[in-house]
């Protein structure tokens, strides 16, 4: 066991997977000489050298596209776009080519690479600099989509995200990345589509993801402590494949469900899980499933504007309250 | 006509033997075959047989039977809508091909990806994409890859003049430049967009080769209604990659006898053009040509009868193939070969 | 009153605010001297000129950037994207510049203009030429989405959508093009964020948008004729803004709500809609709401799968009569 | 230290007074002012004053001060998150932009877009962009508006070496050739994209200049640390582009100072360049520009105070500026001044 930063456990599972698998290449923009912008791969190019950790220009639809080919002739890439509102200029592969090409050839091409991104809010870089696009993946059919909350899950999802077959998005939470956490020892390989009750309870179920988690958690305990609500904290981890089989368990239990996404208000991920929950367990529901976002607008760069616009732990807490009393 | 670079032009075909007559015979064999299928996939269309959009290189020919001689196997090509040619030159089946044109079973992909995406992996066609540009930084990655595992193996990307305009154009040739990757830049100029010329639009006279320099590379201009000239020109290439010297970019100027696609009758043309180009069709040149390295009218015709009854076999299996069965329509999204993205 | 094809409203729809208004012009690929590939914009160039109705170069990013330039400055610029599946190369644009200047600039900035373009699937294109892309749109903060279902909607959408002072993305239903509605004569006007219903009903709430809407009437009609099940179907129009008040309406008189979405399955309008009254009206609702979509795979060409794919009237109608039976 | 065409290198000064005192000592006053304000943005970082991230132009200075100076009022710029510089260069009072930094309530934008993001639609500054390349085709459609409407205002926009390599960049440059708009691209060759050498990752040594025979536009490059030049060029690519005779794209060799960006100790430069570089310091050159063409040291003294005031003054305005108030986090999504996506 040993304490690692969320940004450590980056580089020790990026290293993992490159010294188990030659194949395993690594490509970016200023990631290899200089280690990352947010030095969550310092060390790789040192160790692993010029040919497997290569600095790219920023020309992100050559770093997609050069991905892309190599996975389908036979290496495993991992490539870094270093924000993920970036994605944006490089839509074309993540939305129309890794996805499709298996099925369009009926499968004779794969795509087994990843990509790596720092996602998410809380480093006041305003608009274009702070998103967090977990639903712009998750509704392209064919990907996989991975968003870790910890140390340790972030070794293991990454593992698990190198060694899949499919091309897989992998979103890192720049807010995390100076948080710590306890990492065994050894090689660590966890598994895609695999949520994890990370509190249990019994009043309601909160889904949480990424940096959500830790402020779920710490509304679970605020209603525990001031209210005597007993909530069930279920870290998404995954939301393709999605692991409903968790979810709807929790809802079943609990019968109450909330979600605290970090995305704008329409078309998260929140949304599409209520949409299931309240499908498939519609009767299991004794109160109306609520969506806990940000509001649906840029970010804004102020401190005090982004603290405001995000989800808090105070906010989660007050909205199921609210919403279980009445 | 576009007038030609000099450094591209045939020497006196007479005085020239470096391709020989098994590689000529092979490159008009492709390029009658092509003509014929691809004249095939039109007469489909109108008996609508063929479903969806589709994409003819009639008179573009040489391109792809230049190219694809000049290959060795191994080697990967990528490929646009644009790309029955391409992938025929690499050996694909006809009957595959018009069976994917026709959505039937027996196509490549089975009906799945349609005319736009002609994939045979075995054939080295590594996907034929329809987004503009996508392929070309593709392209870069499978070269990529080759480099780092010391494969020797090139891959062709091959695109139109319209594309040189779009981004993912310029950052893939600057990567494949600065990396020195195996890669080969194919431009089919054939002067238009879809339906725009693509003089209108585009701030240099050759869309292509005019921007080499901005990557360093070398100005290539080539008649490519000409099997040999691109035969020769793309060879070049391939060696050049395969010694580790880096990419190529190649214009090939031709023109295209069909509309952009199925549902273009082409009225934007110039009166009298499509019979100028007509004269330098790609076929009626390497006849011409044959007939100058004393091939005989009798081999010549051979091929295109053998072509003709190849091209016919197919057609028959492809109005007797079944359509796709409805449950492939959900396999192959992930590779655990289904679609399941929840538990 | 005339009868017009869907794709002549659109001619007539942009000749309506270019007649109008000197300060509107319009760009795209092959739109000028070719009419476009859709023949939606035939006659145009002749009508309004050379500097009014521009092609470009295969530059979707320039397009894009072009068009909110000279939105910024103080045109009305309508920008054709051919298919909207090339969103995935301007992505940029969509995402991250038209939504975001004014809230950045802190309303100092504009960016009055619209994006039209060929959206959904039909015409056996497969995979990267037939998406129905309406969430891409619909989860960006800052943007208004439209999508008609009639020729008539066609003008009165385009035109409220060119008068609009935010950036709007106009979705033409490339299966639609062809079809025909009856059209009054003069300037047609409507209004963004007005559902409409287009066929009244007391059993169950069916929304739809775009070709889903003649399909969801047929269902209707079915439901009606062979189990005496009475729909009623909106229309949606506008997703955003969205008419949460028409819909809500609906199912608090009828108390069932069912989807019917072109686009995949995950994080779909559906799934935000569903959210909405699943939160907002619990309480109203008898049964599970049900989403009926495109199954979450990449779209195929050939046309007895594609035909399998989207949802048909009898998908729907199987789908409605099995819920409000069970 | 990179060679510089010799079109550009500028004459004996000594011989040379095109340019005139005012403007010279308005260029000064702009440099020094620059240089001042983003030192002290430098320094309220390391107070934690300035949040989020910022990037500043010390060292390229003359590249802000000589574009602005050869511009007309109406004329519009398009900046990056590195355009602190631009913004002043305009007339933008320094305390709204430390403001914005600082993100108080008297910020440019009252702490909603942030330093990457400053826009003064006032003077001209159509926005500050900070995805790389996306502001160059929106400049170009600034400059078609201009030139639909008959105006004779003409769009600029900044940018770095690093982001001739993205695929907008292309995009942009072509179009606005072949329309001919009144728009200039202004790269700042300042060696390095964040922290990677451009010479790294580029195929030609000049990254944009090098590119600009693929739009058919002329090769400039020019000594961008002395002011002088930067305006003589400018203001030549405004007169071009006023007078209908479309872009022009200027390389600027120059240097920054400080690393990328406030997290940067940039210790990826080698040894002694910095020192070279500061050795061409433009507000040096420049200062000793001034006493060339005898302006007393007393008046540079004087604006060099002035501007220590004047940054002193902002900074205290700033210091005692309000947060921003929670009600505008929703206001200016909308042109109703909302965020109401539904009724
Ligand atoms: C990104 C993108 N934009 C537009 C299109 C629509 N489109 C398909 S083919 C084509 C013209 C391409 O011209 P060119 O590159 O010259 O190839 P050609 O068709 O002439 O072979 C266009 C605009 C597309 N498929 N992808
Ligand atoms: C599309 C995109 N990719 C990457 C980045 C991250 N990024 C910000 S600044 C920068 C370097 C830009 O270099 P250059 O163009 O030379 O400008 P400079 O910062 O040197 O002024 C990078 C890569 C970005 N903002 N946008
Ligand atoms: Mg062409
Ligand atoms: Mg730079």
């Amino acid at each position: 066991m040993a304490e690692l930063t969320y940004r450590d456990a980056v580089i020790r599972g990026i290293a993992q997977e490159m010294t188990r698998d030659p194949d395993v290449v690594f490509l970016g923009e200023d990631v290899a000489k200089a280690g990352g912008v947010f030095k969550a791969t310092v060390g790789l190019y040192e160790q692993f050298g010029p040919l497997r950790v290569r600095d790219t220009p920023i020309s992100e639809q050559a770093i997609m596209g050069a991905a892309m080919g190599a996975a389908m002739t036979g290496l495993k890439p991992i490539a870094e776009i270093m924000f993920s509102d970036f994605f944006a200029v490089c839509f074309d592969y993540i939305a129309n080519e890794f996805p499709k090409s298996r099925y369009m050839s009926n499968g004779q091409l794969k795509c087994p690479l990843v990509v790596r991104t720092g996602n998410g809010a809380g480093s006041r870089f305003g608009a274009q600099h702070s998103q967090s696009v977990e639903n712009w993946c998750m509704m392209i059919p064919g990907l996989k989509v991975v968003a870790p909350s910890s140390p340790r899950d972030v070794i293991g999802l990454l593992a698990a995200s190198v060694r899949d077959p499919d091309p897989v998005i992998f979103l890192e939470h720049k807010s995390l990345y100076a948080t710590k956490g306890e990492v065994p020892d050894g090689e660590i390989v966890d598994q895609l589509g695999t949520a994890s009750i990370v509190r249990p309870g019994r009043d309601a179920t909160i889904l949480a993801l990424a940096l959500m988690v830790p402020r779920a958690l710490a509304a679970a305990e605020k209603l525990k402590g001031e209210h005597g609500i007993d909530c069930e904290v279920i870290d998404v981890r995954s939301l393709v494949p999605l692991d409903t089989r968790t979810i709807l368990g929790s809802v079943a239990r609990t019968h109450r469900l909330f979600t605290v996404e970090e995305n704008p208000r329409l078309c998260g991920w929140g949304a599409e899980i209520v949409s299931i929950v309240a499908d498939e367990a519609f009767y299991d529901l004794d109160g109306p499933p609520v969506r806990i976002t940000t509001p649906h607008i840029p970010l804004p760069a102020a401190d005090v504007l982004e603290d405001l616009a995000l989800p808090s732990a105070d906010r989660i807490a007050e909205r199921v309250r609210r919403s279980l009393e009445s | 006509m576009a007038k030609l670079e000099d450094r591209a032009l045939a020497p006196n075909a007479q005085l020239n033997d470096d391709i020989g007559e098994e590689t000529r015979l092979r490159m008009y064999r492709m390029q009658v075959e092509i003509r014929e299928a691809e004249q095939r996939a039109f007469d489909l269309f109108l008996q609508n047989l063929v479903k969806g959009t589709s994409h003819l290189s009639l008179g573009q020919e040489a391109v792809a039977a230049g190219c694809a001689a000049a290959m060795k196997p191994g080697d990967l090509s990528f490929c646009t809508y644009r790309g029955h040619a391409h992938t025929l030159a690499r050996g694909v089946p006809i009957e595959q091909v018009l069976g994917e044109l026709m959505q039937r079973d027996n196509g490549l992909m089975r009906g799945k990806g349609g005319s736009m995406h002609l994939t045979s992996a075995d054939h080295g066609i590594m996907g034929s994409y329809a987004i503009i540009g996508a392929h070309l930084p593709i392209a870069c990655g499978a070269a990529w890859r080759a480099q780092y595992k010391g494969q020797k193996d090139v891959s062709v990307c091959f695109f139109g003049d319209g594309t040189t305009n779009i981004g993912a154009f310029h950052e893939a040739l600057n990567l494949a430049a600065v990396w020195k990757l195996p890669v080969i830049f194919v431009c089919e100029n054939n002067l238009y967009m879809e339906y725009t010329p693509i003089a209108d639009v585009t701030a240099v006279k050759n869309p292509a080769a005019d921007r080499a320099a901005a990557y360093g590379l070398p100005r290539i201009v080539i008649d490519g209604n000409d099997a040999d000239i691109v035969y020769r020109t793309a060879s070049e290439a391939y060696d050049k990659a395969r010694a580790g010297d880096g990419p190529s970019l190649i214009e090939c100027l031709t023109y295209r006898h069909s509309g952009h696609s199925r549902a273009d009758p082409a009225k934007y043309r110039p009166e009298g053009e499509l019979e100028r180009w007509k004269e330098r069709d790609p076929i009626k040149i390497y006849r011409e040509r044959l007939r100058q390295f004393g091939v005989s009218d009798d081999v010549i015709v051979a091929i295109e009868t053998e072509a003709k009854r190849k091209v016919d076999e197919a057609t028959e299996k492809c109005k007797a193939a079944p359509m796709p069965p409805a449950e492939i329509l959900t396999t192959d999204v992930y590779a655990d070969g289904g679609f399941a993205w929840r538990n």
